[in-house]
């Protein structure tokens, strides 16, 4: 698979941290905007896709740690996932028990969470584990493609297109 | 144990059980009689292979799955033929079949 | 009877998805045509929650319309997408096993299991 | 705030919980995630149980997911649920019953099964995956959330049956699997889409409660019926179901019947429950009928035929759901009279759910038997295999009853149950009858040709060094034959307090729609 032009390559290199911050921002403001924690995720996986673009697998599969992407980013989303959803047992299973109705005044802590209560921590739980998720899927695929198919890859970089 | 009733009759496991020991008996016990001429692990106990010399490995005395019904199999010949032909095995003949039965369904409740 | 235009565009899709399937012999292109199915459903769904005049249903983005669109449609279509997308990610691996193993992604050859 | 009101989202947070801290608990060493499987799989069955004596006890259990209390269905001022509420009325607790069982036994047989191969860490969280969303589909009560679940079970069984992704087999019948099994649950979203659009509403009682039969209603009806009878594996939609059981590890195949149990229960909460007598003309119960006879007959035709072990069961499963697919077609059709329904359409009812139950656990017993086989030897075709009794005497006695407890011998829970079903059929019409006899003696040729050639017969030098199987799997199976004989010596006992009120629960409509909608039907 010969690598893509050195525009494209260096072009992904450098929007390749940028869609990690336009993602977060669609996670975060995830309960209010159509976005949310799956579509942020998703947008942050695709930093993995850029890097593939601009090293080629074999420098990036050699420098990415799946074990991050396995417990730092998916453990800690499911599991903060699942106890938001427990500290609510007291009323029933995934009681929001941040929210207040519309209007009402918020006092103290309160104050600083928006009305939408436990619904803004849940979609950035989904969004830290999507994110764990998706990247794993764009290793797992990209490793299943280089498995059987020798790279015809040329060792030193060519300043030019071919 | 206890009994149960199906609409139209009684079904009780306790009779049932007790018939099969007492069958079981009668069975040992007539097994039991036997010939008094036997002796155990004598050329008695040879296996009558037809006439020509037994093959000591059990591979040569079991009767292959593939010919327990052979005759079952052959009886019913042009039905297994088409029934074993319907199953291709192509992914697409699988949910053809689907949507052909699905298709078939509305067609019948949505027009008749 | 403009009302109506989705649920066309969705009849439309779903028998080009359908009919997607049965057309082709290659794998990869099943798989394109179940996804393409998956999007029809999926704008049959949202086209479901549509109400003349509606705005959008987050309350204090609404302004001061009374009538809102309803949301429910919309989070069930979010599901059905995170669902199609893990499906096809499976359909995808699985195609590149069968690939692996039998060195053809031609659906009538792809057959050991059968009768 | 007492436990018992919190148990229907126990048991479903328990198997979701266990999914989640599998590769966790795999860093911290085989033993570790070894005994967190067992042990969620263990305490799912105990809460499974306690939900079904609640049932019991004190009627229809609903538990609203994130309402201000576990109980308030309809908040103050509001005409229909708006919350995704769980319904566990007598037939899900039995269901969830049967299901947890099988999860356990499968998670006991696949410690020592799956101990040779790597990533067991996916395995465990998938196989939890596969149960939280199996037991998900038996007891939800929002038709849009039966998909989602539906989805969840079998995206998790696609990557259980091709975990062996170094057999070609797996790899093509997962494919199989998955290909038809999306675009039937894309037609399960349409008749949602469909029942949304007409009743604003996707709660399955509200929408029963205000369901009249037109146009759209048929059309949901139909898509849910067809791609719901697919999954159970009803006859011309069956073919992947022989593949995939035979190719998925054996743990899993055992879970894997359960699975499409829950589907049968969705296809009958979905004829009973939502549908019910407004089903109108007689076309759905006869079309459900005749999926019944053609899968019993051409199930076990081909079933007959086969010398793979694990395939060969896999056919009988298709015939065995037949059965089922009976006695709920036959229930279907005279829901409407009374005066029929209750000389033979309750006992028809009762005997397929009683069927169910059975099939179930001496389905899983057939399948855990053939793995441990299959563990021993290392051979799966019935033409290499001969006199395993002696080195695995503990496997083939098990076998036995399992066998004899599905080709109908009398003393055995199979024989109850269908008898059941002939004498219901038999009232509708005599054919029915003599379809499900005929398939019967055909179930039993096939089960001693199988025993006979596996396990009886001269010894093999090839297997001199065959050794019975470790115990945990002689546990799983033997968690089996406890309930299959258990279910054997004491039938008046499960019959009336397993079928019956199961089966009570799904002819009384108006109970279901009641408990949700305020007893306001």
């Amino acid at each position: 698979m010969r690598p893509l032009s050195v525009v494209v390559r260096t072009g992904c290199d450098f929007f390749a941290w940028f869609m990690i911050v336009f993602g977060v921002n669609i996670v975060i403001h995830g309960y209010m905007t159509p976005g949310g924690g799956f579509q942020g995720g998703a947008i942050i996986a695709t930093f993995l896709a850029f890097l593939l673009v601009s090293y080629g697998g074999k420098k990036v599969l050699s420098w990415v740690n799946e074990k991050i992407y396995e417990f730092l980013f998916e453990e800690l989303g499911l599991i903060c996932f699942f106890v938001l959803a427990l500290l609510g047992i007291g009323n029933s299973f995934f009681y929001n028990f941040l929210a207040s109705p519309l209007g009402a005044e918020r006092t103290g802590i309160l104050s600083l969470i928006s009305p939408a209560g436990t619904t803004v921590f849940m979609s950035i739980a989904v969004g830290i584990e999507v994110t764990g998720a998706l990247s794993l899927v764009i290793i797992a695929m990209f490793r299943g493609i280089r498995q059987f198919s020798v790279p015809n890859l040329p060792e030193e970089e060519i300043g030019h297109d071919r | 144990m206890g009994k149960v009733f199906t609409g139209f009759g009684y079904w009780d496991v306790g009779a049932w059980i007790i018939f099969f020991v007492v069958a079981a008996f009668y069975v040992l016990w007539l097994r039991y009689q036997g010939r008094s001429d036997y002796k155990k692990g004598t050329e008695q106990d040879e296996i009558y292979w037809s006439g020509n010399e037994t093959p000591e490995d059990g591979d040569g005395l079991t009767v292959p799955a593939s010919s327990a019904y052979w005759g079952f199999r052959k009886a019913l010949e042009p039905f297994y033929d088409r029934l074993v032909g319907m199953h291709t095995g192509i992914a697409t003949d699988i949910l053809g079949f689907y949507i052909l039965v699905t298709a078939f369904m509305a067609a019948i409740i949505l027009f008749v | 009877m403009i009302g109506n235009a989705p649920f066309f565009t969705v009849g439309i899709l779903f028998m080009m998805g359908l009919v997607g399937i049965f057309m082709t012999r290659n794998l990869i292109k099943i798989a394109i045509a179940v996804s393409i199915l998956g999007s029809s459903v999926n704008l049959f769904l949202v086209s479901l929650g549509y109400r003349e005049g509606g705005s959008v249903p987050i309350h204090f983005l609404a302004g001061d319309g009374e009538i809102m669109v309803l949301p429910t449609p919309q989070a069930m279509t979010l599901t059905a997408i995170v669902i199609a997308l893990a499906v096809t990610a499976l359909l995808l691996s699985l195609i590149m096993l069968v690939w692996r193993h039998y060195g053809t992604i031609d659906v009538d050859e792809v057959r050991r299991l059968r009768g | 705030m007492n436990w018992n009101e919190h148990l229907p989202a126990l048991l479903l947070a328990l198997p979701l919980l266990g999914a989640f801290l599998a590769p966790l608990c795999s860093l911290g060493g085989k033993t570790l995630r070894n005994a967190m499987l067992v042990a969620v799989s263990f305490f799912t069955l105990l809460v499974a149980f306690f939900l079904w004596r609640t049932v019991l006890a004190d009627g229809i259990q609903y538990y609203v997911m994130g309402g201000e209390n576990s109980r308030l269905a309809l908040p103050s001022g509001m005409a229909i649920p708006i919350r995704i509420i769980l319904e566990v009325d007598a037939l899900s607790a039995f269901m969830a019953l049967c299901g947890a069982i099988a999860s356990f036994a499968g998670a006991l047989f696949s410690l020592n099964y799956m101990s040779r191969f790597t990533g067991l860490s996916r395995f465990a969280s998938l196989y939890l995956l596969l149960t939280a969303g199996m037991l998900g589909m038996m007891i939800t009560g929002d038709i849009f959330n039966f998909f989602v679940f539906i989805e969840v079970s079998s995206i998790a069984s696609f990557g259980l049956i091709a975990f062996w992704r170094d057999r070609p087999a797996a790899v093509e019948a997962s494919f199989k699997y998955a290909l038809i099994s999306q675009v039937g649950s894309m037609l399960i979203l349409v008749a949602a889409g469909c029942l949304y659009g007409k009743y604003n509403m996707l709660n399955m009682a509200a929408i029963g409660s205000a369901l009249k039969m037109g146009a759209m209603e048929k059309v949901a009806l139909v898509f849910l019926v067809g791609s719901l009878a697919m999954k159970c594996g009803a006859f011309p939609m069956h073919m992947w179901l022989p593949d995939g059981y035979a190719e998925a590890p054996t743990g899993v195949t055992c879970l894997l019947v359960a699975v499409s149990q829950a589907s049968l229960y969705g296809l009958a909460r979905v004829c009973f429950s939502v549908y019910g007598i407004a089903i109108g003309s007689a076309f759905i119960p006869w079309m459900i009928i005749v999926f019944g006879l053609a899968s019993m007959f051409f199930g076990v035709a081909m079933a007959v035929v086969q010398h793979d072990m694990k395939r060969l069961i896999g056919y009988h499963s298709v015939s065995q759901v037949g059965y089922m697919l009976l006695g709920l077609g036959v229930g279907l059709l005279v829901l409407g009279d009374p005066r029929a329904m209750a000389e033979f359409g309750f006992t028809a009812i009762t005997g397929g759910l009683f069927h169910a139950f059975n099939y179930t656990m001496y389905k899983a017993l057939l399948f855990l038997a053939a793995g441990a086989v299959y563990y021993a030897t290392g051979k799966r075709d019935l033409n290499d295999m001969g006199g395993l009794a002696r080195r695995m005497p503990y496997t083939a006695v098990m076998f036995l009853i399992a066998s004899a407890a599905i080709s109908g011998l009398p003393p055995f829970n199979g024989f109850v149950s269908k008898l059941f079903i002939y004498e219901s059929s038999f009232a509708v019409h005599p054919f029915l009858a003599v379809v499900a006899l005929v398939t019967s003696v055909l179930t039993l040729a096939s089960f001693v040709k199988v025993f006979q050639t596996a396990f009886l017969g001269p010894e093999k030098s090839v297997f001199a060094g065959v050794r019975e199987v470790p115990p945990a799997m002689l546990a799983g199976m033997a968690v089996l034959t406890v309930v299959v004989l258990g279910l054997t010596l004491f039938p008046s006992w499960s019959i009336a307090n397993l079928a019956e009120p199961a089966a009570r629960a799904l002819v009384d409509q108006s109970g279901y729609i009641g408990a949700i909608m305020g007893g306001g039907m």
